[in-house]
């Protein structure tokens, strides 16, 4: 489906990208987050990630369960129809419109209370269903709209801003991800805007379930010391093991770099994910080292960033449930109901 | 005691082991005598489990047509050790025993009342088949051999039968012929006539014998349904299972692809998730369940109802509460779908008496849930849903279109019509909608289950809250006059007093008045089809004295919701409850309603409430 | 337009932004009131959101004890610029506004028929505080030292209770003292005396100022609860946290360690699933959650009421349905609680309609629970929860005992005491249990959701079945004269009229019979405090013409239990319903009842409907 | 709690463990489940174990949820008290009944649906709390008693019993349970009793999380080719890491292997495992590596068997929940009911 662009109506000033849009097209309603939470700037690099990888705003999908991330896509693509689901369902909403429609761009994003307590039993179905969306955890190690309390993602030993010591072990989505078949997963750090663009530029690119932890302090209830949630603690643990840059399918190859020191993934859509490897010994295509790696460094309590994994061939749901092209949503009358003479025979085969 | 005498008009109760491979050949018995034009109302009647205990199968012969669940056996067909006892016991006196008489039984195990017949099955096979399995299997169909003798079932139609159902394992169709043949022949040459006889008849008509959950997935398939989201229970398993096969054999494209997509979720939260997203994106989408199911869905109905998407839930009921009893049936879900979900909600319900109204209702619950943009309900029953009914042929109007409801499409907005998720343009309280996608600057929207203005923006304003929940009230007026209306039969003589009644009591209530007019018992009766009721309904109340409600569960849901909706007072409405698990019997009903009517309990007011 | 004059019966609005720490200022200034012996109605107005939205603080100042919220405001503490225009509309004519006068306003922004106060908060606080967060908080104590001189608060009694209020952190209370000093000296230069006054009285008497959710769980933990397990959701959590920090207190042992565990669970589903396993095992425990947490917990409610395990469900009601209005208030979840999950099923409910009943039957609920076996709801409400009400102080009996019900011991066993988990002995329906591992060989059962005979043993037979379930509906007889009886108020003159209401319409309604006596309306008035009701309640009914339900909610759901219970005549309750999510007020109950009967509208009988 | 031993009712010559009871105290009703059902291998396993360490049946407590495999609990064991809870929720039936009496053993059995479909929140969260219980999955990959559908186990490209090939990625609850804190986890088939009854033993006196995965074929839904549950799949792809003895706390202690060969665990109650290895470099007490093998092995299509990790030293939910030593369903009304001199300090403060 391709429309005419927006009129434009904006200031001629703004730069347009290849479908005719501008920055500002991308935008949302007004925040109501708390000044400086972590998850204003997740918006601000999806804002940024759509507007880079050319997708007219209306083919994007969004999609939340509840929280303070979970309020987040009304503050991003307004042009895009958006959907705030009932607190830690948002994978089956977002399953569901994605079977009926599956040429939009699907986005959810979610915290890890919405995530990994109550909805840790979607998150890992979604995934390892294969569902081809773009799944963000604004991970913050908290309950932020209810004032405070440990979330699952919460590290043993994380203390509250009261206190309190999280005594549980904790839940790590990236972990949990990658085992169930996720193929294209990553990290980050919502104050690390350079890392996490691209890293929602290749996600949305991606077929396949992609899947990225977004650590994003909540400075309301969970930036205090003691806490491995806080700017400051993820700034003195985080660990990229790559760099990468998406460059768009129309976009010139160029080849600039050394070989060895560069990865280059080829994408289902033409898109190219180019990989400069930070840590010498990472390959981010292969699942069963991540885990290893990531297991490993968890241990030594380091926040492993990056694109940790990804497989550019992967299937999706729609491949395994062998749907016809056209959108189930379109299909006509005359393509759904069945003729009379069908009906009669079935009935004389109950007779 | 004379041994009893019936032609096309008697019981015979099969009580076999679950798993030994009965079910087929019991089903067969039903299907040679409807093909002899005889009618037969037919149960299954299963434990919770996979192998090894009792089952039965009750069918009710009936030239007169009645297909309700009788009450007592004429003639018992006993292959269970386990269940003896209790299965002699049920046999009606002077009538009849059929055993495997391989092994000798001493005296006391049997009655004396009764007409014991000996056929040694399990001897008869041993000595043709040798594999296990297959002397199980067989025997089955052995004892149909010493019923088609003793009950005058014709050979041929038997024959052409196993023929048909062996369709593509031709190499069956021999050996059943075999078996069939051994329990004939000894029967013929060893057991004297006995006075229940069945005789070809043209009482079937082209009525088909069909069950309620294939024909509301198969209703679903007409009704444009695109993906079922659902998770396997008992009774509603079959329903999914069937929409699979039917859509394999109805909606594939040429290059084999599918036009329907079907999820096993991981649950019944996931499951009425998914459907609601596919609903909210524009495709027809439901899930089947029953009770359990329901409980754990309520949150996402009422998301449904506030946030305005299509849903469509088949429940097939069953025994309630809790666990309880998975594998029978009951009619005890009417309060919890009604009113799911926190907060001041009302859903849609559609009540299919049978499996045609199953197929029907199911196909017409979709364009019900696109124009009302709300979840409806298609409350089925185990007794409908997993049992093979003689019912109406399975009908479509080759000119009917789908009614998708309030959609703008990019026409629409190009051309500038405007857009407001939750406004009532139209004055009928119900809002126009997109899909996503639909068009690159107008007619998007936020949707969400807090509270909202009509421009689906969040609000926390009294006003726009009430504004909306107000408007939702108007809409489920509107609803009263779309949904099925009820069936009212009216008595032969003018009568103050009414039955109001729903689902599969259908066939037992049509007994019930037949009977009861004999009695010079005059009683209309409404059958109804639909909640929210129409005002039908309430005349109908209205312009009788005292109405009997008759249902399948403890509490009288189905009298609850004419009293809440109606404004109706609950004296009036007096309540025939039957919910042991068993489908409801004419018996019961004329033997309640005549002692009420009697004790003229309906009449007298009871003091504290008047 | 005249200034009004009142002393001791006004109301006061605050205008703020959520997170700029007004609540703990705003709070001081109810508490000042208090203290000089005026009752005080206070209520938190505040959003979905933790930061930067609009949040109101009201309070009523009532030499007269009238409690609830009153409607229109005379005195506007405006200090959000974003609600400004909509908050000025609030003023009744002839009332005040005060506002921070540092940067100069437009003539227009103002309205001319009310008393402008200006005051340059930010000003007088930027001169002596330069930490940023110090300005923004010491900005709201020194509005109440403005308000002290406006209002005549006498200071001594600011300063006692900001001594209070810091005590631990004592270097907060000298800048508190000046922020408050700076205020009241500008007034006391600047700003002519109003018309409102504070004046010291001896209203208040030993009541205390408590919130809701407070005290029922200061109730759990002298009613025993050992449990909690609860997942946070508004307006709930305070209450778990209360347990929290009551427990700590109250039940430490010698050693530091706990008496009573606590488990934030990962969803609504597992809190209700450890309580009822604890409950089975024999420790009080229960969870709190509001309306979408209630949907989620349907199915193991039916399970605790047909396995019959104790449970105690605080549901702190909020605006639905849905994610609805989560800081709103409402008492819209009692259809949903009263018959959750499938099948048939009835569950108690509580409705304490302030905080100290909040108390009591968060105490007696466990009480229940064990000795009924099955879950009790006790149905708070945001606005008694969430809000300090001036309510009479906690009491407990000290010779009070816990009732835990029919408890088999190991003595009891070893005796010989015979034990079937399901018989009904003692012919209350209620039957005798043992706590897993009481004795080696005896008292060992099996529980499940599945259909079960006597003994606890699984049983497809419907016998079994209708049994237990029609004992099931006995013990809920019994459970009638258990739980709280209604509280009936006579009016002063015999009267066909009545009303019945619930929970925190408690205030208002006190307040409209009173102004309707005075308008020579006279109503009998009975409120409702538990669930099934008892046999006053019908007979209320029975003894007036027509009675008005006021309650909270949109679909009258009280009515509707009233009415499906008691077999009472819909048309004989008339609905009085308040929903937008704010408390109902005096005034509207007066208008609508008012109005109903000036329209004679409740004695014509809807023709549909006889 | 110690009571009476069981009055001798019994056949004299039927052998009496140590505290005086004999393997028929401890079976249960008739089970009901299909004639070669692995699910009755299981209970037949658990009744040996009980047996064997010494435990009074009373002292244990059984939970399940629903499925062929949770009807089991009612089959075995009759003295102890059972619970059937609803589908998927037992993890949290059972931590409520633990935090209410936990001087009891705590034993809950699933099926693969109840535990990786609807049940894996409650899975997964209850094994991040460390509640004491032993926790067995009768794993046949299929949903047994609603007639055999695939269930979240199944592996991809396994094949139902009518041809349909499953396309989602499995749930490996191993996998899980490591990852997520379990601190003894296991993984056997319900046709090797000897390698079953041992690891339910050390689970049974292990403290903290105990996970045994058992693949217990389904005779009637999932034992034919293509479905790698079936028990011939299972004998062809069985890979036992370890075997174990479990010695109890009273036994005397032989040592009769070449060092190396063996590991000696001793747990929190004295009872001592002893592993021979199997695979020579597995270590069953480093549970990163656990997973990276488990994984790698996983990818070859391998079953790995035996006990895959142990933590002695485990501590449990009552550590973190600082509960007091008296069970709390015995606590008096006078440890629960505060004085009224508290109630009206309480009055006071709120004034
Ligand atoms: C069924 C249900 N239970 C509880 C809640 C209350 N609730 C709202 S948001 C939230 C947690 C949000 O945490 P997270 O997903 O981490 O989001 P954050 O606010 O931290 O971004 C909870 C428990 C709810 N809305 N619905
Ligand atoms: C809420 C709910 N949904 C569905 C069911 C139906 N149901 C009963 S058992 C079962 C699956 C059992 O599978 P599993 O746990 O693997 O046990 P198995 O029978 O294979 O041993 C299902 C879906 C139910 N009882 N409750
Ligand atoms: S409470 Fe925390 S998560 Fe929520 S908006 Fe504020 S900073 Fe962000
Ligand atoms: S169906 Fe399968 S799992 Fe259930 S009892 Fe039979 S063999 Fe066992
Ligand atoms: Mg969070
Ligand atoms: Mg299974």
């Amino acid at each position: 489906m391709t429309y005419l662009a927006k009129p434009p109506l904006h200031h001629p000033s703004l730069e347009r990208n290849a479908v005719g849009f501008t920055r500002r097209d991308y935008e949302g309603r007004i925040s109501t987050l708390c000044a400086g939470c972590g998850h204003d700037s997740i918006s601000a690099a999806i804002i940024q990630a759509c507007f880079e990888i050319d997708l007219e705003p209306h083919r994007l999908a969004k999609f939340s369960g509840i929280g303070c991330s979970s309020k987040t896509p009304d503050y991003f693509v307004s042009p895009a129809h958006g959907f705030n689901a009932v607190h830690g369902r948002m994978p089956s909403v977002l399953t569901g419109a994605n079977i009926a429609a599956k040429d939009l761009i699907y986005l959810g994003v979610s915290g890890d209370g919405d995530s990994a307590s109550i909805g840790l039993g979607q998150f890992c179905h979604a995934v390892r269903r294969g569902v081809n969306m773009t799944y963000i955890c604004e991970n913050n190690g908290v309950y932020g709209l209810t004032k405070g309390q440990f979330s699952a993602t919460s590290d043993k030993g994380s203390k509250a801003k009261k206190g309190a010591e999280n005594k549980d072990s904790p839940i790590d989505l990236v972990m949990l991800a990658l085992q169930l078949g996720a193929t294209y997963v990553g990290r980050s750090f919502s104050g690390d805007k350079t890392q996490l663009v691209p890293l929602i530029k290749g996600a949305l690119s991606h077929k396949g379930t992609s899947f990225i932890d977004v650590i994003s302090p909540c400075v309301a209830f969970n930036n205090h010391v003691g806490s491995t949630k806080s700017f400051d603690y993820v700034r003195e643990h985080n660990e990229a093991v790559n760099r990468m840059d998406v460059i768009s399918p129309r976009a010139p190859i160029r080849a600039d770099y050394k070989p060895g020191e560069l990865k280059e993934v080829v994408q289902h859509d033409g898109s190219i994910l180019r990989l400069r490897k930070l840590e010498h010994d990472y390959d981010a295509t292969d699942r069963n080292a991540a885990l290893g790696y990531l297991a490993r460094k968890a241990t030594e309590g380091e926040i492993v960033t990056g694109l940790l994994y990804v497989d550019p061939e992967a299937s999706d749901l729609h491949d395994g449930l062998n749907t016809v092209d056209c959108q189930l949503n379109k299909l006509t009358d005359q393509e759904l109901i069945p003729p009379l003479s069908a009906l009669e025979k079935i009935n004389a085969s109950l007779r | 005691m004379k041994p009893i005498a019936a032609t096309n008009d008697f019981v015979v109760k099969f009580a076999n082991v679950n798993g030994s491979g009965s079910a087929s050949a019991n089903g067969m018995f039903a299907k040679v005598v409807l093909r002899m034009g005889v009618p037969v109302g037919a149960r299954n009647i299963f434990p919770s489990n996979i192998q090894g205990l009792p089952t039965w199968y009750e069918v009710r012969v009936s030239e007169a047509g009645w297909l309700g669940r009788r009450g007592g056996v004429d003639l018992m067909v006993a292959m269970n050790p386990q269940t003896w006892d209790a299965d002699l016991k049920e046999i009606m006196p002077g009538g009849y025993l059929l055993y495997d008489s391989s092994k000798p039984l001493p005296a006391s195990k049997f009655r004396d009342d009764i007409t014991i017949i000996g056929a040694p099955l399990t001897e008869l096979i041993a000595a043709e088949f040798s594999v296990p399995r297959e002397r199980q299997l067989f025997k089955n169909i052995c004892y149909v051999g010493v019923l088609a003798h003793l009950l005058g079932l014709e050979s041929d139609t038997v024959k052409q039968l196993l023929t048909e159902e062996f369709k593509g394992k031709d190499k069956l169709i021999q050996p059943n012929f075999k078996a069939f043949e051994l329990g004939r022949a000894y029967a013929e040459a060893n057991i004297a006539p006995i006075g229940l006889r069945v005789q070809r008849s043209d009482k079937v008509g082209d009525r088909i014998f069909a069950e309620g959950n294939d024909a509301a997935a198969l209703g679903a398939v007409y009704g444009g349904a695109t993906f079922c989201a659902w998770y396997p229970i008992t009774p509603s398993t079959s329903l999914a299972e069937s929409f699979q096969k039917y859509c394999t054999m109805l909606r594939k494209d040429a290059d084999g692809k599918n036009r329907f997509a079907i999820v096993q979720a991981e649950d019944e939260i996931a499951s009425i998730g998914m459907v609601i997203g596919a609903g909210w994106a524009g495709s027809r989408a439901f899930t089947c369940t029953s009770g359990p199911g329901i409980s754990l869905m309520n949150e996402f109905v009422g998301f449904s109802y506030y946030a305005e998407i299509p849903a469509v839930i088949f429940d097939v009921q069953r025994g309630g509460p809790s666990t309880g009893m998975p594998t029978r049936t009951q009619q005890s879900d009417l309060l919890l779908a009604a009113y799911a979900s926190h907060g001041d909600t009302k859903h849609p319900m559609l009540f299919p008496g049978n499996p045609t109204e199953a197929f029907e209702f199911g196909a017409q619950a979709f364009d019900l849930a696109d124009f009302f943009q709300t979840t409806v309900f298609v409350m089925l029953e185990l007794d409908i849903g997993m049992q093979e009914w003689l019912t109406e042929p399975f009908k479509w109007d080759e000119k009917r279109r789908l009614n998708r409801g309030k959609v703008l499409t990019y026409e629409h907005l190009e051309q500038g019509v405007p857009f407001g998720r939750y406004r009532d343009v139209d004055g009928d309280a119900v809002p126009y909608r997109t899909y996503p996608g639909t068009h690159p600057t107008k007619g998007s929207y936020f949707t969400r289950g807090s509270s909202h203005d009509k421009d689906a923006r969040y609000s926390e304003k009294g006003e726009d809250y009430t504004e909306g929940m107000q408007r939702l009230l108007r809409k489920w007026d509107t609803m009263k006059s779309h949904v099925p209306a009820p069936i009212i039969k009216k008595a032969k003589k003018r009568t103050p007093d009414g039955v109001i009644y729903m689902g599969s009591t259908d066939p037992a209530m049509e007994e019930a008045l037949c009977a009861l007019e004999s009695h010079g018992i005059h009683l209309d009766a409404l059958r109804v089809r639909a909640f929210p009721f129409s005002n039908e309904v309430f005349d109908f109340i209205r312009d009788h004295e005292q109405v009997f409600v008759v249902e399948q569960n403890r509490d009288g849901q189905l009298k609850s919701l004419l009293v809440n909706e109606g404004g109706v007072h609950p004296a009036r409405l007096v309540s025939v409850l039957h919910y042991d698990g068993t489908p409801i019997t004419a018996r019961f009903i004329i033997k309640d309603i005549t002692e009420k009517l009697q004790a003229g309990q309906a009449a007298a007011l009871p003091e504290k409430a008047k």
